[in-house]
């Protein structure tokens, strides 16, 4: 028996032989399953959890649960949880559990049967033989899926070809003005900040000058002050943007600067 | 309106279109002009015709009609493109197959059967892909969310329909040798095909009937 | 290579670029087949002929060749794609009256006033719109960005200048009436001139004094 295995020697270790309940039972090595803990990790890489890695053993490896003695396995699982915490601590539980479940057939197995046709529905191997089918179909159709064609790997489509949009009823969109002045009025109104009644006309214009101001101007050059003003707009136009750009300079949007008095004033965007 | 103003409006519509459109959307937009079934699905092979020896093809998948790089181009246009098509985990393409087969299923569903936590970035990015989508949530507690596969998952994959995707294989009968490996064919010498009655009957989420 | 073939595939090199592309690209793509700047150009001019009574065209823009839709076709690709006439919410109609009326504002100041979270979603509709933009960042802590309106949104509205906007002052007479109407000028009998001078004090955000 000198080829006998690693885990026939534990195997002599358990109260109960193998030999009784199969006909052969040392043909296959448990030592397969035995893994050098440096290759963990491909193995952690390559399966996709407790019931891919059973498959794999039970396909490629000729792991027999039967006849691996249980302190093997839960050495080896408990081997896998070790490293699995270092590397995906979520995937621990599913392992343990596993575990837990080749334990448990692995005992109810040792155990001496007190009746003879016991209840198939109750055998623990019965589900994980169910459990390991069905997700083999899925682990199949899943690559047969991937062999499909797809968009961007295997076939392309054209790019959207663009078009000039032709604007035609731009205008419907428009909110309502009224509504929207009533809605401001109300704002107000709410937070009690009703302006005072000597509010004058060009209430706007002063906000309005800020905003263009604000768009004329940017962050890297500084512009000539004047260069903000339009003569054009009159005694009441060149007031309105001062004041835009005082009220601009009062909330720091705006740097100002003068190299010395009556020189000429430059403004950027702060 | 002539026939040929009327292919030539299809085509762009088609071309400019970021989805694959339906002969309904084309009829419907075209209510005005009296087009029949007939001469509209007429235009439509007429385009496709005239595209045949083109770089381009008009095609048609599940939620209407595409053009599409030509077979014998799509490998000169992957080599245009330097970077390489995303490749998608062994995870996700389990969790995808559950969800094509076994739809509508929750997150806990899917777990059942792989053994094993979803990550929440698979499902994200098959939402995010927009082959996935949820459906509903279920009456359950946490209220989890069901999935279903989409149009877009058929269209990225040049489908019609479902049915086209290959059956789920029929459950694997383990060999001999296997089943004496899991303890099945011991003492007990447990009737295999008793236990595939079993599995078959104890399936609720099986939904073979979709092909 | 055949010359039928490279204008098959460049045909579908620009359909499939998202971008244009420009001949040194196809030049390059092209280095092994000893394509010639002059048939190059050839197969250009020849996918621009068999494209002439087609919905899209190809056409040459500053980066290089792209396919457009046909002039004649605009109209109806545009009107293919609706825009739908909105509605508008409420709380984007707030926000959009306090940006007018108090511009240059910032999102904090928005919510100040309002009493409320202004969503991403309002900001980024309007932006969308082009109807508010982002005139810069104040120089405050989290730099926020500070909003006014467009001329895209006078154009939308048929204004000329925000001035054409109703005055607020009207407004301010109007409220006289509804605030007796709502009872606020009745027991306490308040002089409306003391209301005004003690909003005025109360009111950290008031910014009449500009005027």
């Amino acid at each position: 028996m000198d080829t006998k295995s690693e885990g026939f020697k534990d195997l002599k270790n358990i109260s109960v032989p193998l030999a009784y309940v199969k006909g052969e039972p040392y043909l296959t090595a448990p030592k397969d399953l035995y893994l050098p803990p440096d290759a963990l990790e491909v193995v952690l890489e390559s399966f996709e959890g407790p019931l891919d890695l059973l498959l794999y053993l039970i396909k490629s490896q000729n792991f027999d649960i039967l006849e691996l003695p249980v302190a093997k396995i839960t050495d080896q699982y408990i081997q896998y949880i070790e490293l699995m915490q270092e590397l995906k601590l979520e995937l621990a539980a599913e392992y343990m559990l596993m575990a837990a479940t080749l334990a448990e057939i692995k005992s109810k197995f040792l155990l001496p049967q007190k009746n003879e046709g016991s209840d198939e529905e109750d055998d623990p191997r019965a589900e994980l033989i169910r459990r390991l089918q069905e997700y083999e179909r899925f682990k199949k159709a899943s690559v047969r899926l991937d062999d499909l064609k797809r968009v961007d790997r295997d076939f392309y489509l054209p790019s959207k070809v663009t078009y000039s949009k032709i604007k035609t009823e731009e205008k419907k969109e428009a909110v309502d003005l009224e509504k929207l002045v009533i809605i401001f009025h109300e704002l107000m109104e709410q937070t009690k900040i009703l302006k005072p009644h000597d509010i004058k006309k060009d209430y706007l214009s002063v906000r309005e000058k800020m905003t263009l101001i604000l768009n004329s101007i940017n962050k890297e050059n500084f512009v000539d002050f004047k260069t903000l003003l339009d003569l054009n707009e009159g005694k009441y136009g060149l007031i309105v943007s001062f004041l835009a750009i005082l009220e601009l300079i009062k909330l720091s949007l705006i740097d100002c600067a003068q190299a010395k008095q009556f020189s000429t004033i430059y403004v950027k965007l702060k | 309106m002539k026939e040929t103003k009327c292919k030539k409006i299809i085509e762009s519509l088609i071309f400019s279109s970021p989805n694959p459109i339906s002969l309904k959307q084309i009829r419907d937009f075209f209510s005005n002009e009296d087009l029949s079934e007939l001469s509209l699905q007429n235009i439509i092979n007429e385009i496709q015709i005239s595209y045949e020896n083109s770089g381009v093809q008009l095609v048609k998948v599940s939620s209407g009609y595409r053009f599409q790089v030509s077979e014998d181009c799509n490998e000169w246009v992957s080599n245009f493109y330097p970077e390489k098509p995303q490749k998608y985990s062994r995870a996700l393409m389990e969790t995808l197959a559950l969800i094509i087969y076994r739809q509508p299923i929750t997150r806990t569903e899917i777990e059942a059967v792989r053994g094993v936590g979803v990550s929440s970035n698979i499902i994200k990015t098959l939402l995010e892909r927009e082959w996935i989508k949820i459906l509903g949530y279920k009456d359950a507690p946490g209220k989890p969310a069901i999935f279903g596969t989409t149009k877009e998952f058929l269209n990225s994959h040049n489908l019609v329909s479902l049915n086209q995707l290959p059956k789920l294989d029929d459950i694997t009968e383990f060999s001999e040798l296997e089943k004496r490996q899991l303890g099945l064919l011991d003492n007990e010498q447990l009737d295999s095909e008793q236990i595939s009655a079993d599995m078959v009957d104890s399936d609720e989420y099986n939904n073979e009937n979709i092909h």
